[in-house]
């Protein structure tokens, strides 16, 4: 089975493992990801901040060279790409005009009709109904289950069942044996685009996330967008520094958990490439 | 040769339009003389064939009007007669009969200054039209025929 | 031979001033068919109706043409003055020389031809026109009241009380509505129960009244005097003359962890249950869902200890038809739906409730016995949080409009809440204080100043549990929207009213109409504001828009005075602009053929069948039949009919046509 | 530019309507960095509401349309399904062209500014051409070894690659940020 796949920049850089640890898990599963060819970036946060046309159009090219590619499904891991290509979908099919300029532009044809999945919504779809064949060790650990903004909002375009209070992570992790906690910061905003210019703000914003974790119980976070990871991962520092205290809590990616569900090892899931070193995965 | 006066007959419901223009003639808002008012106890009770039947008899210009949607004193009988309105006007066409000469709209029993903009729009619309005379002609054919 | 006479009214110098209505009387005087016409300064005065009288005596009148102002203002006028000189009523037709022709247009030939071809018009319309004669039909002298809230109750009593007959029906097993589920009321702070009960008892033992409780409307037919009602009386496996009341059963039912919807789920009810302890009629009913032996096939507990021998587990659902001559609908309204506020953590905190819930903590007959208690661990709340508008002003949610009665209940609420628990403190979000009845807004003002409740001007944005309390993040809008957050131990939700579930297939089951929050409508909302469009069916209480005690409580007495008005009379005469259907002789006897389009159009289902039949009794033909009772002559069958068969009375395919012809052929 | 026109221009811009706006305050009451900011997100939309020409420059040089972080909160629970997220994008767009950037946020729009233009440059983002480039735009500010603890810890971890990849057809990619269409009318 092929899929399309659009990795996004950070899947080539700071999260690399969560490139490599869905492409390991769909590999086992017998699908194959099929990159986008010549993808270019979606013009993230700094886009739609700073240049309107930019942060629709960059998305565009995707999805025309989606389209060229013959892909009619793509899976989309990053949330903050997702978001932007599902945006840009949305807005080019409420505007006839934007869409023929864009294309014109492109020098590419658009049709705008391509199914684009988030990483939840894949393994919703490929994954769950097989998970009890695929799973050899099942991942044991009370976790707390982090969606962030960009996967559920705005709920009037990305329409996220239960957008405020999420669970199709919790369903999944619950089916890898683990136990999902109930907790109130599913979808708070970890800082996000400030990761680099607004240090301060990201440490208060994901330390109130890793604290209302951690208070509820969790032995790891799980998550599925590069963004939130090295918020919560990477920035530890500045979260430490907010809340004052040092918290040891690991964040993980989804993608990983269900790795070592499926008997990989920790290399191979990736969790080396970690700041704050995941202990557990050991015992499991 | 004196201008054109179009004759024009507007086909009215009792509830809405026609209180309507009651309104327009207690505000003693000015309109023309053409348009010559029939009421009717709904729209909905306006059987197309009579505006047929007007043109034939020389009208040269039809307004239809009532209440505005879900305002039917009736409940529903406006959104009959538009429905109807809208298989009526794609035959117009077949008829050959210009889909401007008929004007459909919907006037409330407080809208007295919008009857008399209709009415007024109305005559200056059919006027730049000119007179309609085909039907007139096809039936006084008709008549003639079956006489002999 | 018609004999038309024609009158020209001056109406002092309105007409007159720009129509030259001598020069239109002469006109008219010279058409086919008229045998008298004049002018005449004031038509509708008592000299000028007495002209039209003569004339017609003299003359002798088939037919009358009075060019005046709008019918809308002076047909019944001109109508009566005919009938009193012995011509039927509805061979009068006025012009509309006023409104629409000398008021309208400016002095000049063009304008008093016009008033020519509108009087030519109508008189060629006379000729066709035919006697008719208002339509009859008796009145059944008894309302059927559907819903046993306060405004069912009072709308029953009051009817009653003048006289008439009223069968009232509750879906649930005792009257009383969400008024008996309220602690004190505002703005008096008396208590709800003790001003209620008294009236659910007068409610049983009124002579005039027929009680049927668990019972719900199946079917309307029939219309204004006439309805026929069919009532499902749902089976509640107990023989009512049998039971005593004495709540054996329910003290010994084993199942008892029902959520009580009495006590909006912060209690618990058994199977055989009775909703409340002063519930009317104060006897049980076996809920199926929940019972053991309905669901499994085993128990029998209640009819074992009953000492009467009242229980009956096969009891079937009954279905009563019943006549009526009118119905009030007073089928209250229902709190919006707990799913709905995600944002808010209702549903998954347990301490988040719904005003409807804090009623039942605050009220003495509650599960807290009156005691502010959180539900989650039944410690008294230092810090409660009040969230008004949950849901209503909210488009976002569905919910555009004002629920009214919100404001002043979470005002009461944090009253009786700093009355209760003296070294406790209260918040309430708002985002307006709408306190526009009698007291109310010195209500309100007393729970700020003397109660000391803390308003806050703003909407809250997110509600979440973190170490056992509830974060309640807000913003006070009033202070340069700085964002407030308040570790509450409880928050209550003033969350929308809205329409009953299956509101709208009621309305569809009575053919009333209803908005588009499936609120029923009424018939005007100035002027009709508890008529409904379809003759004889009446509005009362929060059925129609969410509403208070006092409000609810005058809309049933309208429309109590409503029906009285309608069954003080035997019989009710009609306007006799009606359709009909054609009949002729044999072999025809009607053109229709039985295509029943008109039936398809009519909004009032006024069209049946008819079967034709020979002597021997087999039918030979089927065709349209419109009852005269249910038509209310809007004419929309007459343009679907396809075979012209059906007719209109007073707006005829004869009359139309002749008035289009008439109007265009000025000679 | 009075009350009226500024309203039509949000709007012919946007597409939002502000005079939806009934001043609940949720927006505010959600934004996770309102504490921060000078203007919160209502007095935004009240200050469009009512705002004159000087109301209009103070927004445009505030610190707060720097802040959003386009996390959506506002507009996901706004009962009036106001977009002030796309109205923020819409501010912030104006306040850099018409030069009324908020000092402190400065470092944002030289982040902002250093990612578009490594975009541009390769196509894709290498984020120590990001880091390289954003260091250098915000000298000033003091940030140069603000991250250096980071980075040595992501190139031991593999996370940072010192070779940008780069997108093959840069011809074509290079169009996209050349001849922007002029400002669409609706």
């Amino acid at each position: 089975m092929k899929i399309g796949f659009y990795p996004g920049c950070s899947l080539t850089g700071s999260s690399r493992e969560y490139k490599e640890s869905i492409l390991a898990i769909s590999e086992k599963a017998g699908i194959e990801l099929v990159e986008i060819s010549d993808w270019n970036c979606c013009g993230a946060t700094a886009a739609h901040n700073l240049n309107k046309e930019l942060s629709v159009s960059l998305p565009a090219r995707n999805l025309a060279l989606a389209e060229s590619d013959g892909i009619e499904e793509l899976v989309v891991p990053c949330a903050a790409c997702y978001n932007r290509l599902v945006m840009t979908q949305h807005e080019l099919n409420e505007d006839e005009k934007l869409k023929s300029q864009i294309a014109e532009k492109l020098q590419m044809p658009l049709k705008n009709k391509l199914k684009i999945l988030n990483v939840l919504q894949y393994l919703e779809e490929y994954f769950v109904p097989r998970l009890d064949e695929l799973i050899k060790k099942p991942f044991e650990e009370e976790v707390a289950c982090y969606y962030g903004c960009l996967l559920v909002r705005p709920n009037q375009v990305i329409k996220a069942d239960r957008w405020e209070d999420p669970m199709s992570m919790d369903v999944i992790m619950q089916k890898l044996g683990a136990k999902p906690i109930d907790w109130a910061f599913k979808t708070e905003c970890c800082g996000a685009g400030f990761s680099m210019s607004k240090t301060e703000i990201v440490g208060e914003l994901s330390g109130k996330i890793v604290r209302n974790a951690v208070n509820q119980g969790a032995k790891a976070i799980v998550v599925a967008c590069p963004m939130c990871h090295s918020n919560l991962d990477m920035r530890r520092p500045a979260i430490n520094s907010y809340l004052k205290t040092k918290i040891e809590v690991p964040v993980m990616y989804i993608t990983q958990a269900i790795a070592l569900a499926m008997g990989m090892s920790e290399k191979e899931a990736g969790l080396q490439r970690h700041f704050v070193p995941v202990s557990f995965s050991v015992n499991c | 040769m004196s201008e054109f006066e179009p004759k024009i007959v507007a086909f009215v419901c009792n509830w809405c339009t026609y209180a309507g223009a009651d309104l327009t003639g207690t505000s003693r808002i000015k309109y023309a003389q053409n348009v010559k008012i029939i009421r009717f106890p709904c729209t909905g009770r306006i059987d197309f064939m009579l505006l047929l039947k007007a043109f034939a008899e020389g009208a040269d210009g039809i307004i239809v009007s009532g209440c505005h949607p879900n305002d039917c004193h009736y409940t529903s009988g406006n959104f009959h007669a538009r429905r109807r309105w809208i298989t009526f006007r794609s035959l117009l066409d077949f008829l050959g009969i210009d889909v401007r000469r008929i004007q459909f709209s919907w006037v409330s029993a407080a809208e007295g200054a919008k009857w008399a903009e209709i009415a007024n729009t109305t005559v200056n619309n059919i006027r730049e039209l000119g007179p309609y005379t085909d039907y007139a002609k096809v039936a006084v054919h008709l008549k003639k025929e079956a006489k002999v | 031979m018609s004999r038309i006479g024609v009158f020209i009214c001056h109406c002092g110098e309105n007409i007159s001033a720009t129509v030259d209505v001598v020069k239109v009387a002469e006109e008219a005087g010279k058409h086919e068919g008229v045998a008298y016409s004049t002018d005449y300064k004031y038509m509708c005065s008592e000299p000028g109706q007495t002209i039209i009288k003569q004339m017609i005596k003299e003359k002798g009148l088939t037919g009358v043409v009075v060019a005046a102002c709008s019918p809308r203002m002076h047909e019944p006028t001109f109508r009566k003055a005919c009938s009193e000189a012995g011509l039927n009523p509805y061979m009068c037709e006025m012009a509309n020389l006023r409104e629409h022709c000398s008021w309208v247009h400016d002095k000049s030939d063009a304008t008093t031809k016009k008033a020519i071809d509108l009087v030519r018009m109508l008189v060629e319309k006379v000729k066709f026109n035919k006697p008719l004669y208002p339509i009859k039909v008796p009145v059944t002298k008894t309302a059927l009241v559907i819903g046993g809230g306060i405004a069912g109750i009072q709308a029953s009593l009051d009817i009653a009380n003048s006289g008439h007959k009223v069968v009232l029906i509750e879906k649930d097993p005792s009257i009383g509505g969400h008024m008996s589920q309220l602690s004190e009321t505002f703005p008096t702070l008396d208590c709800s129960q003790c001003i209620l009960t008294p009236r659910m008892v007068e409610v049983a033992q009124h002579p005039n009244i027929t009680l049927m409780t668990y019972s719900e409307l199946e079917k309307l037919d029939g219309f204004i005097g006439n309805f026929k009602a069919t009532i499902r009386k749902k089976a509640k496996s107990i023989d009512e003359k049998l039971c005593t009341g004495c709540g054996l059963c329910t003290t010994k039912c084993p199942t008892k962890k029902i959520p009580s919807e009495f006590n909006a789920g912060l209690g618990f009810r058994t199977a055989i249950y009775v909703p409340f302890p002063q519930a009317v009629p104060n006897k049980p009913v076996i809920d199926k869902e929940n019972c053991r032996y309905y669901q499994q096939g085993k128990c029998k507990v209640c009819e074992k200890v009953c000492p009467t021998g009242a229980i009956r587990f096969n009891q079937e659902d009954e279905l009563i038809e019943i006549e009526v001559g009118a119905v009030v609908v007073a089928t209250g309204f229902n709190v919006m739906e707990p799913s709905e506020f995600p944002e808010y953590g209702y549903g998954k905190y347990k301490d988040v409730i719904t005003g409807l819930q804090f009623e039942r903590l605050a009220s003495a007959s509650g599960p807290t016995l009156g005691e502010i208690r959180r539900p989650s661990d039944g410690k008294i709340p230092k810090k409660i949080v009040f969230i008004a508008c949950a849901g209503s002003r909210d488009p976002a949610k569905g919910i555009p409009y004002c629920s009214k009665i919100c404001c002043m209940y979470t005002a009461k609420h944090a009253m009786l809440y700093q009355h209760k628990v003296h070294d406790g403190k209260s918040y309430i979000f708002y985002m307006d204080i709408r306190a526009g009845g009698k007291n109310y807004e010195e209500f309100t003002r007393r729970a700020i100043v003397e109660d000391e409740v803390n308003y806050i001007r703003g909407r809250v944005s997110k509600v979440y549990e973190e170490n056992g309390k509830l974060i309640v993040k807000g913003v006070d809008t009033l202070l340069n929207a700085r964002p407030v957050e308040i570790e509450a131990d409880m928050v209550v939700l003033a969350s929308a009213a809205v329409a009953n579930p299956g509101s709208e297939e009621l309305a569809q089951r009575m053919h009333i109409s209803y908005d588009a929050y499936n609120f029923f409508s009424e018939a005007h909302p100035k002027l009709k504001p508890v008529e409904t469009n379809t003759a004889g069916i009446f509005l009362a209480g929060a059925c129609q828009a969410p509403k208070d005690i006092p409000e609810t409580v005058s809309q049933a007495s309208g429309a109590a005075a409503k029906v009285a008005i309608l069954f003080s009379q035997d019989e009710l005469s009609r306007e006799p602009v009606v359709a009909v259907v054609n009949r002729s002789a044999p072999p025809v006897y009607s053109t229709c053929v039985g295509c029943f389009m008109c039936a398809t159009a009519c909004p009032y289902q006024a069209i049946g069948e008819e079967l034709i039949t020979d002597r021997k009794g087999n039918v030979i033909k089927k065709v349209a039949k419109v009852n005269p009772g249910l038509c209310q002559g809007c004419g929309t069958c007459v343009a679907f009919c396809r075979s012209k068969s059906i007719d209109i009375q007073g707006y005829s395919n004869e009359q139309m046509y002749t008035e289009v012809m008439a109007l265009l052929n000025d000679e | 530019m009075e009350t009226k026109n500024i309203l039509i221009e949000v709007k012919r811009q946007t597409g939002v309507n502000i005079r939806e706006c009934y001043q609940c305050g949720k927006c505010t009451a959600g934004c996770p960095v309102a504490e921060e900011m000078d203007l919160r997100p209502s007095v935004i939309m009240r200050m469009i509401q009512s705002g004159t020409n000087e109301e209009m420059d103070q927004i445009l040089r505030s610190y707060t349309i720097w802040l959003c972080l386009t996390c959506e909160t506002c507009y996901s629970r706004c009962p009036m399904d106001i977009d002030i997220p796309k109205v923020m994008d819409y501010l912030r767009q104006r306040s850099l062209v018409e030069g009324k950037v908020h000092p402190e946020a400065r470092k944002i729009v030289a982040f902002h500014k250093s990612f578009l233009n490594t975009v541009k440059r390769n196509g894709r983002l290498s984020e120590l051409f990001l880091t390289i480039d954003y260091k250098m735009r915000s000298l000033r500010s003091g940030t140069l070894f603000q991250d250096m603890t980071v980075a040595p810890g992501m190139i031991s971890r593999g996370k940072l690659h010192l070779i940008p990849e780069q997108i093959k057809d840069k011809k074509g990619f290079s169009r996209l940020f050349k001849n922007q269409l002029k400002k669409r009318k609706p």
